[in-house]
């Protein structure tokens, strides 16, 4: 499928209350994880590149649909006033991990009973990391 | 949202779609620009059906490019078989761009640049001379 | 960032429009017939500086004819303008008939000074009748109620 | 020695390539209308492209990312296509307005009807951009252009009345005869010509075309730091020329041929020569920048392969789009479209959609990921907030003023 068909759903809780949309989703590169499904590792050959992406969790806002511009980040804070405003924009923002996904539709996904958000911001890059 | 409480640490390098992959260039070998990545490919996930605990995440399996953006800019979905791939494991490096292990030449995504070289600047006199 | 703007921009386009509505209905006929004889001024000023530049020596055929060609082109414009006006009093009507006779003369002296420079003649005549014309207009701005 | 000689002619081009049709048309028909009055907007436009080129010339030598890549990916493509749209468009506007620039020029030199030099100079311009190297195109057209600096000389040979010039630019009021509405939207005309996107896009992907890296910083801030005010100079030169000679006799600023009137009335013929050439090669210049803007745009939206520094055949798509761009130009220019007003209404949209790539800049100016230890500073980001400020506020603006005066008229 395609990962757009994840982003924008619209997010619920175990009682069916609206929690807001699936803003990003977060990937874990690498990494001894879990073994690889059987049918990606067949279809993609996982781990030959930049090794396997595997779906970590969701970011879900209940306000804006709207990309963070960067600032999602830790270390990303200026200007103090665009970071304010993205912050304000994104008040309640927070992270699921994908463990708690209990069911996804056409148009919406549920979350499982006692799932617990955590804080949707991303620890500082690592110096070097990414950089040309 | 700064109260809540970090997620548990990730095995790997973390990747927030939005952020690190869609709308990044990708170059080739040879870093001559290939495409965007105008869409992610993940492992299907079924769909109204309730995911059992601990079962393997979805993993990108591809690069999209091409028509697929027409549907994330005005929405709808492409039909499968237009949908251009660049494989997840031809991708080597991500950084600021995302690097592939292969010749831009050599894939499908390419296509219209190879037929304007063709049919258009290859006619036009000293297309093929470096400016002088 | 971007989704707070749909509904203000909406606001703000109507605002605009009702602003330019208010704003553009104060131009009265007198004002814009005004803007005409302003335009026209100006057109009949170029074209006694681009020759007066012209019998000094200054400036070349090129320049001046180039100059002479616009200021025509702005007379046309004028003049086009004025005619479009849509007035309703017999005040504003015989108002119109004099800033289009002026026009029409000043039209007539820019390419009387045409004619002299393509010929070679002197172009002292045609500056002066382009002078005492600057004088005219000018004169019926002021009757209009051009501010300046 | 070269290295004295490579800033030399760094800063020499970036004085001839700061002055374009826009900036021509623009100062003369405010000095006309407004005297001096106006010199702050200017000021203000000049100071607004130092900062925004440095930026995202910075943003280009350090992270070898262009504008139009960073528009893309921070903004996604909703609002990124939004941006491409409204920038191409101004991009196609500016570069049909310098090719009825070029072709005005060569009326000037020749008196020959500039219908007839549009399609030599838009062929002209492809040959160039076909097949000529990027610093040779940008050497020869900014040292020519220089010649330009006749403006300037022509104000000290007018021998006008100082006091009253440095009273008009330091105390801006509105003149009788003007409303105050016009006033302000030729400030945002004067804020907008100086600082027109596609110098921007053209700046930021030429130090990938020149492959800058970190080192060549220092020399490229230099350059604009000297080579932008210098030409902002030469800007206030016309205005002022216009305000002596034009404004006096009532002469509202409508075509080129009344821009270079003041020259021949300060130098002559000499002068004149010396303002033609100055003017074709400025403007010649100016259409280069904005004909690979508009291709360097849209191939970055959708990364495709793009610049002058590799074969025509191995950016094939970009090429076709500068080709269709420069159609596009002729085909308005031929409809008989004044090309004076094409340039006025030009430096009014580039206001309305600069806030679209200011903001990614100073966004990716300040992220690590990018720009590692060179990222703004507490200052820059002061001034750029600010900017983004007095951005805005012309952005949103420029429109109802442009209703509400009749652009200006």
């Amino acid at each position: 499928m395609i990962l757009n068909d994840l982003l924008g759903l619209d997010v619920f809780d175990d009682r069916g209350e609206r929690l807001g949309k699936v803003l990003d989703a977060r990937f874990v590169l690498g990494g001894p994880g879990r073994a690889a499904p059987a049918g990606a590792a067949a279809g993609a050959g996982a781990g030959a590149g930049a090794g396997e992406a595997r779906l970590e969790g969701l970011i879900i806002s209940p306000h804006s649909r709207h990309s963070y511009l960067g600032y999602e980040r830790l270390d990303m804070n200026s200007p103090a006033i665009i970071n304010a405003i993205l912050g304000w924009l994104h008040r309640g923002t927070f992270y699921v991990q994908w463990d708690m996904v209990e069911r996804v539709t056409a148009h919406e996904l549920h979350l499982r009973t006692g799932y617990r958000r955590f804080d949707p911001r991303l620890p500082p890059t690592p110096e070097g990391e990414g950089r040309p | 949202m700064t109260d809540l409480p970090p997620p548990p640490q990730a095995t790997g390098r973390l990747l927030d779609a939005q952020l690190h992959l869609l709308d990044r260039s990708v170059v080739d070998r040879n870093d001559v620009p290939v495409t965007t990545v105008d869409a992610l490919e993940i492992t299907d996930i079924e769909l109204d059906a309730p995911i059992p605990r601990g079962a393997p995440a979805p993993v990108i399996t591809a690069l999209l490019s091409g028509p697929v953006l027409a549907t994330r800019i005005f929405g709808g979905r492409p039909p499968r078989s237009r949908l251009e791939r660049i494989r997840w494991s031809d991708v080597t490096d991500i950084g600021i761009v995302l690097k592939l292990s292969v010749d831009g030449d050599s894939l499908a995504v390419t296509w219209v640049e190879r037929w304007m070289r063709d049919k258009i600047i290859a006619r036009i006199p000293g297309g093929h001379h470096d400016p002088e | 960032m971007w989704h707070v703007r749909t509904g203000r921009t909406t606001a703000a386009a109507a605002l605009c429009v009702l602003l330019a509505t208010i704003l553009s209905g104060c131009a009265t006929p007198r004002e814009q017939l005004g803007a005409s004889v302003t335009q026209s001024i100006s057109a009949v000023q170029t074209a006694r500086l681009a020759i007066t530049l012209n019998e000094h020596g200054a400036s070349t055929f090129a320049i001046t004819s180039t100059a002479l060609t616009d200021a025509l082109s702005q007379l046309t414009d004028a003049a086009h303008a004025a005619t479009e006006l849509d007035l309703s009093g017999g005040r504003d009507s015989s108002a119109r008939q004099a800033t289009l006779a002026l026009i029409r003369q000043s039209t007539d002296a820019v390419n009387a000074a045409r004619e002299a420079m393509n010929e070679r003649r002197s172009l002292y005549e045609a500056r002066t009748r382009l002078g005492e014309l600057a004088e005219t207009l000018t004169a019926e701005a002021r009757r209009l109620g051009v501010p300046g | 020695m070269k290295n004295l000689s490579g800033f030399a002619l760094g800063i020499l081009t970036a004085i001839g390539a700061f002055v374009d049709i826009g900036d021509l048309v623009t100062n003369a028909v405010v000095g006309s209308r407004f005297g001096l009055g106006l010199t702050w907007a200017l000021a203000l436009g000049v100071a607004g492209i130092l900062l925004f080129a440095q930026m995202s010339g910075r943003v280009a030598a350090v992270s070898g990312r262009t504008i139009f890549e960073i528009v893309r990916e921070r903004l996604g493509p909703r609002a990124g296509l939004a941006n491409l749209v409204g920038s191409t468009f101004i991009n196609v506007m500016s570069l049909t307005a310098q090719v009825g620039g070029i072709a005005l020029a060569l009326q000037l030199a020749s008196s020959v009807d500039y219908l007839l030099w549009v399609p030599v100079a838009a062929f002209g311009l492809w040959i160039v951009v076909w097949r000529t190297k990027f610093s040779v195109l940008e050497n020869v057209t900014g040292l020519l252009g220089l010649t330009l600096i006749v403006f300037a000389v022509a104000v000290f040979l007018l021998g006008p009345d100082w006091g009253s010039l440095a009273r008009q630019a330091a105390l801006p009021a509105v003149p009788s005869g003007e409303q105050p509405a016009t006033y302000w939207y030729y400030a945002i005309a004067l804020f907008g010509a100086s600082m027109t996107p596609y110098e921007v896009f053209f700046y930021s992907s030429g130090a990938i075309e020149e492959k800058w890296t970190v080192k060549d910083l220092t020399r490229s801030r230099i350059n604009v730091l000297i080579g932008f005010p210098l030409g902002g100079l030469l800007s206030l030169s016309i205005a002022a020329g216009a305000a002596i000679v034009l404004m006096p006799q009532s002469i509202q600023v409508t075509s080129l041929s009344q821009v270079v009137l003041p020259v021949a009335a300060a130098g002559g013929k000499v002068a004149l020569a010396f303002v033609i050439v100055g003017i074709i090669a400025a403007i010649f210049g100016a259409a280069l920048e904005t004909t690979l803007s508009s291709g360097y745009t849209i191939a970055q939206f959708f990364g495709w392969s793009w610049g002058k520094f590799r074969r025509p055949a191995n950016a094939a798509r970009f090429h076709v789009t500068m080709i269709l761009c420069l159609i596009i130009g002729i085909a308005v220019l031929l409809t008989r479209a004044d090309p004076v007003l094409i340039t006025e209404y030009s430096v009014v949209f580039a206001a309305v959609a600069l806030p679209l790539t200011y903001l990614p800049i100073l966004i990716v100016a300040n992220d690590r990921q990018y720009m590692g230890e060179h990222v703004n500073g507490k200052a820059t980001n002061a001034l750029g907030v600010g900017y983004l400020v007095i951005i805005m506020v012309a952005a949103v603006a420029a429109i109802p003023l442009m209703i509400i005066t009749g652009a200006g008229a």
